[in-house]
């Protein structure tokens, strides 16, 4: 057994696995086709199918005493939405809101993320990753809940804050503040990864160059892990907008567009006006995803 | 003659609109130690690719040992490959690594452990079977590569800059252990560089590469020594460039000329200049020797040699009309080298080692 | 409007010809039903509440509830077609009867149907042309509660969620759902005769501009509207809410944990609820569904649903076997005085139910859409 | 990093408040499920372990937590499956739609749960129900499964693009095939993003409500909506609290398992 | 003497249990090119940090033109560093990251952006401005972290390693411009590098470091020629060492010595010998010379010179008895090499040439 003797040469088992391995890599449009097969199906036909054919309703009306549907192309639906001025201003409340859960997020998890990052220990960052991600399994109802109970008339957060009644109550503050915590980790974490990819030579260069911690972070760190907000926030974006539950547990008498759209498919069961109402919030995210594209956020994910 | 390991016939391989590989026609003997070299993006890993399988030509023919392979799978090739990043499996020790390929080809518990640590001796690394990848400095790595490739008797081996990430000194270790290997084992090696000066020590022959064509093929000797173009003779060493006015004032001849440095003898004026510097250095001329006359510009001491550059009287004011000059440290002591500055020397050179290139 | 269009109404039809069941036969096994929470339980929330495990093993049937939170849900679930049965209050009955999600039920086949207080069988909210579409469950008010330490004197009308409401900005509450705008209608029929309105579900033009004035001023002081009484008990023991609509339950379960909290049938009656078991036109297993109708107002059965949940039970009978005895008294079950001051929920429609027909009423989809600029 | 004293206070500190801001709530559950009050009065009037017992044999919760888990699993199957696919696509290879197919991926989880849930609800309706299969654990293993591909294939991809492709071209260098190259490297390589992809899918599918909503069938109550079931009952409220405490305490143990796992997931995976 | 524009006075850093450096004391002169050479992980990058400041030292104090600057924040210290990685800042472009020292110290627009044209003129950049970094070459990038530190006119310029990544020509390239911009500002270099050749042709004193100490600190020509111990001899450039034995017998002396390749002159026997490999190859010997004889073990052809491996006469079989030496391809022609192997030769050396070492 020594490296000079000679070798029969490559076996020449080749049973028809092999075969069809060496033909795949002749015709590497078949091994794309394979594999882009299944996920287009689903994603591609299925699942935009499906929004389309919700779509297509929102040009339908229901008859509103038996709720059936009547398919006869209408613009009614749009017609509504647009010209009755509460859905304006549920929708302008629900982007400031999603946009205000936005800010709150980011806010809280820079520093965060940067200590988790760039400062704590290896050993500890690990067990602030876990400590991070536990809340996830907490399940998202029973921590609204708890806001509810915390936020509730001489609840703790009115005792934090002095006495009955100072604290916000119910209403639209709440449902920034709920969303906000339970969306958090969606944010800390695309952060915390983006950080963690940034050298920390970077740093060292702007100190070198006479910046101080604030400024290196504002012009050297913030820039950098725009992508990463920008990839979090298509979480805390997109789930405040679609939020209709923790609206309903905290909001006090808030509406959202997730509440209207709610309303009238789980309730009114006009799915068609639903569909039409659907239709902002979607516009709103793809507008969003498009222009999210560019700054190379959707690879941060 | 015998049928060559590999032949490489119209060889083309276009990326998008980039042409990589435009047109390569090349055989490599068996048993040879074959260098390519060339600058970066000159297309040497993508022809190596195309040898492994890696890569399915634009156009052209690639034959192994006579057959033609163009469009088999790598896995139907008998050819292995060291990857510039060594590419070992950083799941596995040491050993599996080297296993690899026999367990694919089902050679038996024994025979793979036994062959496996033959090829692990001769990249003297026994002991080491059970590390893992991350625990290996750069040099055993590129080892472990190595013995993983051998242990499949490969009747070629293909080489992609497997030494670019060492450091001087280890590398020049491996330089010599692979050239070792090589002859032990007496297959084929392919070898991608883009150092002149390994190219050169080590190879049986040497193909330069430029903009995704030979420029020229030819022993290390015939490289170094007849550069077929500029390009070859700028690429492999240092050379001097005379043309037009300047190479007729020093030379009495028209065309383009590449002299190397270290053929060109330097002596100072006698009695007055430093030591070990005066006429004696020059030697005697022979009857066609050239010779020049000029002033030290700039004198570098580097170690083992000082490399002079001398601003020639012929030629002069001419920018170009100037020449580098190495000469080995043989009897100068380093202290010297200050005072050679702007001393008058006179250059000479035989005729011969003024090369004449297309121009 | 968006959500109005043509085809069936009682305005210009009937229900959709649906036979219903001629006779009981086996049953299939199992029974998919969509409710109210709390009129299913199967031990598996609390091992004590449990009347489904019997019902199980007497009939063979499989019990898969499926709880809803409002009427609209459950008219929702029950247009998916597949459940066979629905525990459902007025305000949707008559939109599955018109739907045809629903079919007439054959009374003959429920035995205990016979035994259900007279004043709930044949309603408008539960028959349709003197045909029968379901069985009784129970029923319970729309109360005015309020905080005894908050609200004094303690109120008799509903002005203090109205008109008075400001005295108590930001903590009055009211219940999150269209009909709703009845509640109003109700207060405005009492203190603005000039409108006319004779029955809160039967709203012209006129009537329900007023109606939805008065909930958009109303608006301005409410804390928030609740659709859950976890929501609504947890809200009013803290104090967020003060004043407004609650169910008997929702008020025995602050007062149970010592919160000062009231309920009052005000002076200008109370809206409420009368729930009907009804079966799906298409049901998959009709016989399963008849037997849990029969069993659900057997008179054990009826008492321990009607306690639980906390309301009135359909079966009187059921008095009997409440573990509070005092139970049906709680809920004024015999009062039919009581009862008489209490405007069940109906589902409104363009024929005026007062029967009214020289103007179109408003109808339900009208409402919900006025409920969402009402909340705005 | 070479941080003033100050500057490292500071950000010890805000990690600090921003961890009680997490926790604090958590901590209140767990209080609350302690609490005698039915509606989680504050403070706690009277202390129980009643909930506790009542959660301990309580069918429907554990009924629940299995539906869940099943349609947790299955969605992160079939999302780990898409998702991987996918990934080696817009990796390894150039073609018309890539950028499309990218976007594609993400639409399911930056669309609100609600959008979701209706299309995914309504063409079951129209296209699914008429052959005769009605919702049920499938439905809502589609419809987690969606959202869920995002997650694999973020981790997967950024494993790829990490890893590159020499290593495979070794693989098939030293003679494996296609398939016993994915066997022996590739799947290997990319087991402990599987694994960090995994548990994200798996978390997310097993905390959503809003798609679950709209595609259970009526027989199929996962963790969620029995929680909603029981949340608006006041008999029932806290043991939710006791399932939720549970639930935190259990999740620790697969997070840390993840992380031992490789320094790589260690970073918590990528959503 | 005039304040050193650095000095070190004995400093350590540990890391953990790890002592990175173990004990420095080095004094800098203004306008010095300065570099420190080593082996990996011998400490070189750690004491450029402490300079910088980015690690404070566990003891000992770093001056920088005289003031103590030890607890200094790297922002507050007038010295700028280029990096190994470059660390430019990928968010900005060209001009930007150049500008950017100057925008932090308040440098008004318009001297800013003069001030920060004339750097990339300097590395000659001109035409760059408003490309990313990741838009540049190896090379390209390299210049930009040139001209963003050269900017601030630092009174000392740090370098880590900034050629590494460069291959052969573009970094032969880099060292000249680099030279001749530190010749035009004048201000202090000081320069990490593991290559040997690159630290002796550049700088004007070079420390050598060992396991995070010194090892010996001089002018190329004194580290080179004079090396203070084996290691210094062994790590800067080749050496052979003669000992024990063999030592006696070659140089008739006990001890250690080492002799650079370059020093040993090489001539074959009269007549019989190839081409340019006679007696006269090894010119006359000096009173004083050493003389062995051997034979040619091995010959490698490496373009400018060729080296000789030669088994000596006296103390084989001792396996240290083997001398290596390098010859300038002067005269011979590249295939003259061949034929030199297993011919016997005759060395000499000036006796001032082998260095006595410490044992
Ligand atoms: N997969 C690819 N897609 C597009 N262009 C490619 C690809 N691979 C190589 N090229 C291009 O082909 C040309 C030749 O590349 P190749 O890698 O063969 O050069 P090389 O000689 O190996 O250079 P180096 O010394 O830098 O390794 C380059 O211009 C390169 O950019
Ligand atoms: N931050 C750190 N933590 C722990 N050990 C470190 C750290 N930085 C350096 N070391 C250790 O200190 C020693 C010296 O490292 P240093 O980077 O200074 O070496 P170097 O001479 O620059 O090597 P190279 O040529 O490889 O860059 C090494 O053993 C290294 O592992
Ligand atoms: N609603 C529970 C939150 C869990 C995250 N769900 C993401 C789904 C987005 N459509
Ligand atoms: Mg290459
Ligand atoms: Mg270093």
């Amino acid at each position: 057994m020594s490296l000079l003797s000679t070798d029969a040469g490559r076996s020449g088992s080749s049973g028809p696995a092999r075969r069809l391995a060496a033909w795949l890599h002749r015709h590497p449009s078949a091994r794309l086709s394979a594999l882009l097969s299944a996920p287009v199906l689903w994603l591609g036909v299925a699942y935009l199918g499906s929004l389309a054919v919700l779509f297509l309703s929102a040009f339908w009306t229901v008859n509103s005493f038996t709720g059936e549907v009547v398919r006869q192309p209408t613009l009614d639906n749009f017609r509504t939405i647009v010209t009755d001025a509460v859905y304006r201003t549920v929708t302008l409340r629900s982007i400031g809101v999603a946009v205000a859960v936005t800010l709150v997020d980011a806010a809280i998890a820079l520093p965060m993320a940067f200590f988790m990052a760039k400062v704590a220990a290896p050993r500890w960052r690990r067990l602030l990753v876990v400590a991070i991600l536990t809340p996830l399994w907490a399940s998202y109802l029973v921590k609204a809940y708890a806001w509810r109970v915390m936020l509730a008339n001489g609840g703790p957060v009115d005792w934090l804050l002095g006495g009955d009644g100072n604290g916000p109550g119910y209403g639209l503050t709440a449902t920034i503040l709920v969303l906000s915590y339970l969306w958090l980790p969606y944010m800390i974490l695309p952060i915390y990864a983006g950080l963690e990819r940034l050298p920390d030579s970077l740093l060292d260069a702007s100190a070198d160059l006479g910046a101080r911690a604030g400024r290196t972070f504002r012009s050297v760190v913030l820039p950098i892990v725009v992508p990463a907000v920008v990839a979090g926030s298509i979480f805390t974006f997109s789930l405040s907008l679609g939020d209709y539950i923790a609206v309903q547990i905290v909001g006090g008498k808030t509406q959202l567009i997730g509440n209207l759209v709610y309303a009238n498919i789980g309730a009114a069961n006009n799915l068609p006006f639903s569909a039409a109402l659907a239709t902002i919030p979607v516009l709103i995210m793809v507008v969003y995803l498009v222009a999210v594209r560019r700054s190379g956020a959707l690879e941060e994910l | 003659m015998e049928t060559p390991a590999i032949r490489l016939t119209g060889l083309r391989k276009s990326f998008g609109g980039v042409e990589a590989v435009a047109g390569v026609d090349l055989e490599i003997a068996d048993g040879e130690f074959f260098s390519m070299l060339g600058p970066s993006g000159s297309g040497k890993t993508t022809v190596l690719r195309l040898i492994a399988g890696f890569e399915l030509p634009t156009s052209g023919v690639v034959e192994l040992a006579g057959a033609d392979v163009t469009r088999r799978a790598p896995f139907e090739r008998d050819v292995n490959t060291v990857f510039q990043d060594y590419a070992l499996f950083p799941h596995m020790d040491v050993i599996d690594n080297v296993e690899y390929g026999l367990k694919i080809r089902k050679v038996g518990r024994r025979e793979r452990r036994e062959r496996a640590e033959a090829a692990l001796a001769a990249v003297r690394l026994e002991g080491y079977s059970h590390r893992r990848p991350g625990q290996l400095s750069g040099g055993q790595r590129q080892r472990v590569a190595l013995a993983r490739a051998l242990v499949n008797r490969p009747k070629v081996l293909l080489l992609d800059e497997p030494l670019g990430a060492l450091d001087l000194k280890l590398r020049e270790e491996m330089q010599l252990e692979l050239k070792q290997i090589q002859r032990q084992v007496g297959i084929t090696f392919v070898f991608v560089t883009h150092d002149q000066q390994e190219a050169l020590t080590m190879s049986d022959r040497i193909a330069v590469f430029n903009a995704g064509r030979i420029e020229q093929v030819g022993t290390p000797a015939e490289v170094y020594d007849q550069p077929g173009s500029a390009f070859v003779a700028g690429f492999v060493g240092t050379a001097n460039v005379l043309r037009d006015k300047v190479a007729r004032a020093v030379l009495g001849e028209d065309g383009c000329f590449a002299i190397r440095p270290e053929k060109i003898a330097l002596g100072g004026p006698a009695g007055s200049g430093p030591a070990g510097f005066g006429p004696a250095e020059l030697g005697e001329a022979a009857p066609d020797d050239v010779t020049a006359t000029g002033r030290v510009v700039e004198a570098v001491y580097a170690g083992a040699t000082t490399r002079f550059v001398v601003r020639l009287d012929a030629g002069s004011p001419d920018s170009t009309a100037q020449l580098v000059a190495l000469q080995q440290n043989l009897r100068t002591s380093s202290v010297d080298v200050q005072s050679y500055r702007d001393t008058p020397v006179t250059l000479r050179w035989r005729r011969e080692h003024a090369i004449r290139l297309p121009d | 409007s968006g959500s109005s269009g043509g085809g069936a109404n009682p305005a210009d039809g009937k229900p959709p010809k649906i036979d219903k069941l001629a006779s009981l036969g086996a049953g299939e096994g199992q029974v998919n039903i969509v409710s109210w929470a709390g009129y299913v339980e199967n031990g598996t929330n609390d091992p004590k509440v449990n009347w489904v495990t019997d019902f199980e093993k007497q009939t063979g049937c499989k019990v898969n509830s499926k709880v809803a939170g409002t009427s609209d849900e459950m008219v929702t679930l029950m247009k998916s077609g597949e459940y066979d049965l629905v525990s459902a209050s007025g305000d949707a009955s008559l939109r599955m009867i018109y739907g045809g999600v629903v079919a007439p039920v054959n009374t003959d086949l429920v035995p205990n149907y016979s035994d259900v207080r007279d004043f709930l069988k044949m309603k408008s909210w539960n028959s349709v042309d003197n045909v029968s579409y379901g069985i009784p469950h129970g029923w319970g008010a729309n109360l005015l509660a309020y905080r005894t330490d908050k609200v004094s004197p303690a109120p008799t009308s509903w002005s203090v969620v109205f008109d008075n409401a400001a005295a108590n900005a930001k903590h009055i509450t009211a219940y999150d759902s269209p009909i709703y705008i009845a509640d109003a209608a109700m207060y405005l029929m009492a203190h603005k005769p000039e409108l006319g309105i004779k029955n809160p579900y039967a709203l012209d033009d006129k009537q329900f501009n007023a109606a939805v004035d008065l909930l958009k001023a109303q608006n301005k002081n409410v804390g928030e509207y609740w659709s859950d009484y976890t929501k609504a008990v947890q809200a009013l023991k803290s104090g967020n809410t003060v004043a407004g609509t609650a169910w008997q339950v929702i008020v025995n379960l602050a007062e149970a944990d010592q919160a000062p909290v009231a309920a009052v049938l005000p002076s200008e009656g109370a809206t409420g609820w009368s729930d009907t078991w009804m079966v799906a036109a298409k049901a998959k297993h009709p016989n399963c569904a008849y037997k849990w109708m029969d069993w659900i107002i057997s008179p054990q059965t009826n008492a321990q649903a009607a306690e639980w949940f906390g309301e009135a039970p359909a079966n009187p009978k059921a008095c009997e076997f409440t573990s509070d005895k005092g139970h049906c008294d709680k809920y004024h079950a015999a009062d039919a005085a009581y009862a008489s001051k209490i405007w069940y929920w109906t589902t409104p429609t363009t024929r005026c139910l007062d029967g009214r027909t020289n103007v179109t009423c408003k109808d339900y989809a009208a409402w919900t859409q006025a409920w969402t600029g009402i909340k705005g | 990093m070479n941080l003033s004293p100050a500057a490292r206070w500071l950000l010890r500190g805000a990690m600090a408040l921003g961890l009680a801001f997490i926790y604090v709530p958590l901590a209140i559950v767990l209080i609350n499920s302690f609490n005698a009050d039915r509606t989680f009065a504050w403070p706690p009037p009277r202390w129980t372990t009643d909930w506790w017992a009542r959660a301990w044999d309580n069918e429907g919760a554990r009924a629940a937590l299995l539906t869940s888990v099943k349609a947790g699993l299955g969605a992160t199957v079939v999302a780990l499956v898409l998702g991987t696919m996918i990934a080696f696509a817009v990796q390894r290879y150039r073609f018309f739609g890539r950028e499309t197919l990218s976007l594609l991926v993400v639409l399911p989880i930056a669309l609100p749960g609600i959008v979701t849930g209706i299309a995914l609800d309504t063409a079951f309706r129209t296209v699914v129900a008429p052959l005769g299969v009605g919702k049920g654990l499938l439905s809502v293993v589609i419809g987690h499964a969606t959202f869920c591909v995002v997650v694999a294939y973020n981790n997967v991809l950024a494993r790829l693009r990490r890893t590159g492709a020499s290593l495979e071209e070794a693989s098939a260098d030293l003679g494996a095939s296609t398939f016993q190259t994915f066997r022996y490297v590739t799947f290997p390589l990319i087991r402990s993003a599987l694994f960090a992809g995994g548990l994200l899918a798996f978390a997310l599918s097993f905390d959503e409500i809003i798609v679950t909503t709209f595609t259970a069938g009526a027989g199929t109550r996962t963790l969620p909506l029995w929680i909603f079931d029981n949340l608006f009952r006041p008999n029932q409220a806290p043991v939710i609290n006791v399932v939720a405490a549970v639930l935190i305490v259990l999740s620790v143990i697969p997070i840390y398992l993840a992380q031992r796992i490789s320094a790589d997931t260690a970073s918590g995976g990528r959503l």
